[in-house]
């Protein structure tokens, strides 16, 4: 029984580590420019944690077999070096592994979320609301007009509760239900959240930001592959949530701007 | 309370009508069976509802026949709504967690044996135990009528986030009287738990027998110590939170809920509530909560493995002392489960060093379980077998908590199937490992009958497997960025269904497989082979009463204790390979 | 205790059909003398809205619907002769209670096709039963908000594709209920609960208010985005009644 | 599996231990043993329970500190509200209560230090339960002067919901409240006792400290509600 314990958990222990070595499932390639760093920092943390997770198994494996059902009179052997060795081994191996990680992860953290936008970056508002994404361009003027709550009517497609005829700078806001972005250009994201709690994920971009109703937060990036990508609610917001979802396409500058074009004339 | 105290001293006569022996009984022993049956009866509930759950996810539109009869709204032609998934998903995971993975390990098995194991008569406040099981059993009774009032049970997951949690049925079926319920059993809940804390602390500090010193105590009573330290904070920060959400709720003030919420084109009454503020008390118990499952099963299973590998583990003060700092360490790391949620993104920082630092003492811990198989006897047997599960488990689910630390690779991983995969196995399939380990280990005690060893070991191949094929996936799934809590599965992921039919297919065998255990469970229970004193041959006090203990656990004498817990392995002048704790004789020089 | 709860409102259910079904015949007979009706058209005088597109980009299975019609918001729908549709007809005032408490037999049939709502507008009396259906293949949920304050119930339920028809009915009238599915945040319609017989107005503007006993009644046109109109008619047994209604473009 | 073959060991005759119930003095070693980690005395459950129990009503009035600073802080909305007077009175009462609570234990132990602890609940002195009533009757004054002050608070148009300010001072003023209750039904529990002639002291001690404790939390909550953080 013992020793079936010991073949089953090693095939065990293996049949887990296939997938994940043949790059059977992983990340969508990234698209992004911060990205490398976050699949950099993953894959230094499989190979770690892959290897503790087979190590252990392993040994767990082959003590099992080694010292089950001995005797009654069986010598009771002690593990070389006893506590202090697996102390030591705690402290050292994992303690050191652990912290390369966060120290590592540091750098890889900072490289997304305390670099500020740079000043051309182009500016686009996008709203979750009860499950939907909708995306707002300040349109020429470059100003994005306000935000009346009491005006959001989605029976007339006021979804952001804009006063196009008192307000000037919404005159010219597109606002659109998919979201486009230039190629190689950096997008400055304001995200406002229109009711509860909603996220912002998109895997290829690398970026993951929860919407927090009553404080706007905003996230920068750069997409630098054409293509259409999903935008997904990762935050439970309610019965629609596994619908909640928007595209974005990465154009070429020529198309974007054709795309918006288009999109001004439907308002 | 005095007077109670001194009843669990100076025993008077056993109870003898039905309903104080039964019932409303203040012995410690009935009260942990009652908290065990409670626990089983939630687990199968919860199981049930993982089945539809699954099935869902696996075939989307498949009518699963006599649904309806469950929820007429939620699954019209028995095809499961949107909302009914999400229902169904927030009831099994709090049933799970709090009526499952605190009450059994914890409640259950800490109530019955921690007296006995500390050489006590009774927990020195009966009455009080009796009341935080029966207010846990109200908990538990709120919490499932919410299936049969209003619009159905609260579908805000067993997190809760507010506004979604807090203002109202405007946001969708469920939001309204569900929502409501799910707060109150929580927070009664709590009451249930302070009350068991009150007990368990004096017991361990105040009720040890002559010569129980702490350094003489159970590795599972310290288990069971640091837990309730734990579950007193938690739960008493938690209790407040069920509070203030329930007035948002039903009284319309603003701790959680912002001001200019438009849902369904509707302005909210709400003003400049702080929707953190919510997720930061949450998590200040939640995360607690996460080793309040999982801290009793290390003891539990140091326990069984040192009974059957016949020799103490490599230190026993190591040992403790990793449970302790897990206990500390785990208020400062609960901000991790916040990374992306909009806080200062250097509290995310702050709160990864913490996260990664509480790997250390998990590790030691697995080391010496595992360095001290080495040289052992080790005896197979099902609760063995489930004991080395477990350090298999928490493995498995242990080093995916190396990606979820990193604030950078969480912006990947955060809210997909990895991390669904990282806590089942970390925290709910290895702490029910440890509950089987202690079923199969303490059923003759407790019952004073064994349990079918063939049965056991079934139960167990099923189970080591089946729990592997359903929560390995999981993080294939993650790595590929399926999102969870969705009850479809469209877009980029919708290639991963085949991956979701295999884990469903897994799930419903590995559920069937534990019946093999509720058969053997109630069939051992009245046709078990009776039960000697000490089946396993163990040390700690619990073997030197009867099976099952007399009422007031040591037929009136006093247990004196002479060496600690774990004297196994040695020579004696009897010839056994281990010597009782309440027993003089000393070992022979090897 | 569901069980229960089902077979009690079965049977309330059955108790309110044979209620309606004998003010039904009670009344038919009163009135079976000389059978009314009231007929016209409803116009729009000026320009046309213009209408926005609807970007349906959310749920590639609706985009599919609209590949060639692309979707557009139905607030305002004129057709070419000007003729203004989903107005709902009813008679606000001049009815015998015994006639506007009648429940107008059938059950209008609400169906959400290409991820919209058809009708856009759906009329009914108090009490009478209605249908809600689903043509698509994705999950859609119900969603109406009447105003609290008039005694209807909201209520909110889903229904995945091929899913049984939802019966339910109104309990007060009401002009106008607005009902929206929130997966598809575009999708929204209306329920107008009224009193007595009512008409809405087909795609050129027509429309038919039949079962109206002679007398002199005022009848009431309601348009979302232009609200009501009164008129005044006198209902003569035999001849049917006309009565146009024109509304300005904003 | 072979069942047991250790001797059963000597039961020793049990000695009733009256005067204080936590029967820790058994956790001496026996003689010969190592004395590493013993203590020779562990304090009663009670009172042990009783500071398990602080620490959980702390804990608890902790997270709704930390949730009013959190709340304070975020809001733009936030009206602070001029406590009722008759808080400060009702704090007068509360300390009073505490004194006259004090008094009564003092004397309490005074008197029973002249019988021999040993002899514990046998014959314990029926001193005059006095300053127990003076303690419930300004206990319950409190309590209903609390609910004055809602009263007060209620006319100058402050509810549960006008704004976070008054929505914690009700939370926490009912929270407090609730627990001089219990502190009340302490002291009845006490009364009884005493009129029976059975009160131990670790019980009266017990619900003494808790009675302070409660003073103590309300002079904290007083001051956190008239604070402007």
């Amino acid at each position: 029984m013992a020793k079936i314990f010991a073949v089953t958990l090693i095939l065990i222990a293996i049949g887990s580590a296939i997938p994940i070595v043949a790059h059977i499932w992983e990340p969508a390639p990234d698209i992004s420019t911060h990205g490398a760093v976050i699949d950099e920092q993953l894959s230094e943390t499989m190979v770690e944690a892959g290897l503790s997770f087979l190590a252990a198994q392993f040994v767990l494996a082959i003590f099992v077999w080694m010292f089950s059902n001995r005797p009654e009179n069986a010598k009771i052997g002690h593990f070389p070096g006893g506590a202090t060795a697996m102390v030591l081994a705690g402290f050292l191996l994992v303690g050191t592994e652990v912290l390369a990680l966060g120290i590592f992860g540091t750098k890889a953290w900072a490289s997304v979320y305390f670099t500020p936008p740079a000043a051309d970056a182009m500016p686009i508002q996008v709203q979750a609301g009860q499950f939907a994404f909708y995306f707002r361009y300040p349109g020429p003027d470059g100003k994005f007009g306000p935000l009346h709550p009491n005006l959001i009517n989605e029976a007339n497609e006021n979804f952001f509760g804009l006063d196009q005829t008192n307000d000037q700078d919404s005159k010219d806001d597109i606002v659109t239900a998919e979201m486009a972005v230039p190629v190689n250009r950096e997008i400055h994201l304001l995200m406002h959240s229109k009711d509860l709690s909603h996220s912002f994920y998109v895997p290829e971009l690398r970026i993951h930001q929860d919407f927090v109703p009553g404080l706007d937060l905003s996230l920068h990036f750069t997409a630098t592959k054409i293509g259409k990508y999903e935008i997904v609610c990762t935050q439970l917001c309610g019965l629609g949530h596994y619908n909640m979802r928007a595209y974005l396409y990465v154009y070429s500058q020529q198309d974007f701007d054709d795309w918006l074009k288009k999109e001004a004339a439907l308002q | 309370m005095h007077d109670m105290s001194t009843h669990a001293l100076h025993h008077h006569a056993p109870p003898t009508g039905f309903i104080r022996k039964y019932i409303f009984s203040l012995d410690h022993k009935v009260i942990g069976k009652q908290y065990y049956g409670l626990g089983l009866v939630a687990v199968f509930t919860g199981m049930a509802l993982s089945w539809l759950m699954r099935l869902h996810l696996g075939w989307t539109n498949l009518a699963i026949p006599g649904l309806h009869l469950l929820s007429s709204t939620g699954a019209p032609g028995n095809v499961m709504t949107p909302e009914y998934y999400l229902q169904l998903m927030t009831m099994h995971a709090t049933i799970m967690v709090f009526f499952v993975l605190t009450v059994a390990p914890f409640a259950a098995f800490g109530n019955f044996f921690l007296p006995i194991q500390v050489g006590a008569e009774d927990m020195p406040f009966p009455h009080i135990n009796m009341m935080s099981f029966w207010v846990t059993f109200v908990a538990f009774c709120v919490l499932i009528s919410s299936f049969f009032l209003g619009d159905g049970p609260a579908l805000s997951g067993w997190t809760g986030y507010a506004p979604l949690s807090a203002v109202g049925s405007v946001a969708g079926p469920g939001q309204g009287l569900g929502q409501v319920l799910w707060a109150a059993s929580l927070a009664i809940f709590c009451v249930g738990q302070l009350l068991g804390s009150l007990n368990f602390i004096p017991t361990t500090l105040d009720l040890r027998a002559k010569g129980m010193s702490l350094a003489r105590l159970p590795l599972n009573v310290w288990g069971w110590f640091i837990t309730s330290c734990m579950a007193l904070t938690a739960f008493a920060v938690l209790m407040p939170a069920c509070i203030l959400l329930i007035l948002d709720h039903v009284a319309g003030t603003s701790f959680f809920v912002p001001s200019n919420l438009v849902i369904n084109d509707q302005l909210q009454p709400h003003s400049g509530g702080s929707t953190l503020l919510w997720q930061h008390l949450f998590w200040f118990f939640g995360h607690p909560e996460v080793y309040i499952a999982i801290v009793p099963g290390m003891g539990i299973v140091s326990h069984v493995l040192i009974a059957n590998m016949r020799r103490p583990l490599l230190s026993y003060k190591v040992i403790i002392g990793c449970m302790f700092s897990i206990a500390f360490l785990s208020y400062m790391v609960y901000g991790h489960h916040m990374f992306v949620s909009g806080m200062n993104p250097f509290s995310a920082l702050v709160f990864s060093f913490p996260t990664l630092i509480i790997t250390i003492p998990a590790t030691i811990i697995v080391l010496i379980w595992i360095g001290s198989l080495y040289g052992s006897r080790l005896r197979i047997n099902s609760a063995s077998l489930f004991a080395l599960g477990f350090i298999s488990m928490f493995v498995a689910g242990g080093v995916s908590g190396f990606f979820l630390a990193q604030p950078s690779i969480d912006i990947v991983l955060h809210a997909t199937y990895f991390v669904v995969g990282h806590f089942h196995l970390v925290m709910a399939v290895a702490a029910i490992f440890g509950i089987f380990a202690g079923t199969y280990f303490w059923f003759p005690k407790m019952f004073g009958r064994m349990m079918n060893e063939t049965l056991g070991k079934i139960h167990f191949w099923l189970t080591f497997v089946g729990a592997y094929c359903i929560f390995m996936p999981f993080h294939y799934l993650g790595l590929a960025g399926n999102i969870r809590r969705y009850q479809a599965f469209s877009g980029y992921m919708e290639p991963l269904i085949p991956v979701h039919r295999f884990i469903t297919v897994a799930a419903l065998i590995t559920g069937a497989a534990q019946f093999i255990f509720l058969y053997n469970l109630v069939h051992s229970r009245f046709w078990g082979k009776v039960a000697p004193e000490n089946p396993w041959e163990c040390t700690s006090l619990e073997w030197t009463v009867p099976s099952p203990p007399p009422f007031d656990n040591f037929g009136g004498r006093h247990p004196v204790v002479y060496h600690d817990p774990y004297q196994y392995g040695v020579q004696t002048e009897s010839g056994a390979d281990f010597i009782m704790q309440d027993s003089p004789e000393t070992a022979k020089p090897a | 205790m569901k069980k229960n709860r089902k077979r009690v409102s079965v049977v309330i259910l059955a108790g309110l059909a044979l209620v309606c079904l004998g003010a039904l015949l009670m009344s038919q007979k009163a009135s079976a003398a000389a059978e009314g009706k009231i007929t016209g058209t409803v116009k729009l005088n000026g320009a046309a809205p213009h209408m926005k597109g609807i970007d349906m980009s959310k749920d590639p299975y609706c985009v599919k619907q609209h590949e060639n019609s692309p979707a557009h918001l139905e607030n305002v729908v004129v057709s070419s002769g000007g003729g203004l549709e989903n107005v709902v007809l009813y008679i606000s005032q001049g009815l015998p209670p015994a006639v506007s408490n009648q429940v107008a037999s059938g059950q209008p049939v609400f169906d959400q096709k290409g991820c919209m709502y058809t009708p856009h507008v759906l009329a009914m009396d108090v009490n009478q039963q209605y249908k809600v259906i689903t043509s698509d293949q994705t999950t859609h949920n119900i969603h109406p908000l009447p105003n609290p304050l008039t005694g209807n119930i909201p209520w909110n339920e889903s229904q995945p594709p091929g899913a049984p028809p939802l019966i339910k009915s109104w309990k007060a009238e009401e002009v106008a209920i607005p009902v929206k599915c929130n997966i598809h945040p575009w999708m929204h319609g209306y329920f107008v609960v009224v009193k007595g017989p009512y008409g809405t107005t087909d795609s050129d503007g027509s429309y038919t208010i039949s079962g109206v006993p002679p007398g002199s009644y005022t009848v009431t046109a309601w348009q979302e985005e232009y609200g009501t109109q009164n008129q005044k008619v006198t209902v003569t047994a035999g001849a049917p009644a006309k009565a146009d209604f024109t509304f300005k473009a904003k | 599996m072979a069942t047991t073959v250790h001797e059963p060991p000597q039961i020793e005759p049990r000695v009733p231990e009256l005067g204080h119930s936590g029967n820790g003095g058994r956790n001496l070693l026996p003689g010969g043993g190592r004395l590493r980690g013993v203590r020779d005395f562990s304090p009663p459950p009670a009172s042990t329970a009783l500071w398990v129990g602080l620490a959980a009503i702390t804990m608890t009035f902790v997270a709704f500190t930390s949730a009013l600073i959190v709340r304070q802080g975020s809001a733009t909305d936030w009206r602070h509200i001029s406590l009722p007077g008759i808080l400060y009175l009702n704090t007068a009462v509360l300390l009073a209560s505490s004194l006259t609570l004090e008094v009564f234990r003092r004397s309490f132990l005074k008197r029973r230090g002249a019988i021999n602890a040993k002899q514990g609940a046998v014959d314990l002195p029926r001193t005059s339960a006095g300053w127990l009533y003076a303690t419930l009757l300004l206990g319950i004054a409190f309590v209903a002067g609390q609910y004055l002050a809602w009263l007060r608070l209620n006319a100058e148009g402050f509810y549960l919901a006008t704004n976070p300010s008054s929505s914690f001072f009700y939370v926490l003023t009912a929270a407090h409240a609730l627990h001089v209750l219990g502190g009340i039904g302490g002291l009845i529990y006490i009364i009884r006792r005493l009129s029976q002639g059975m009160l131990r002291p670790t019980a009266l001690s017990v619900s003494t400290r808790y009675w302070h404790f409660v003073d103590i939390l309300w002079l904290y909550l007083l001051w956190l509600l008239w604070a402007k953080l």
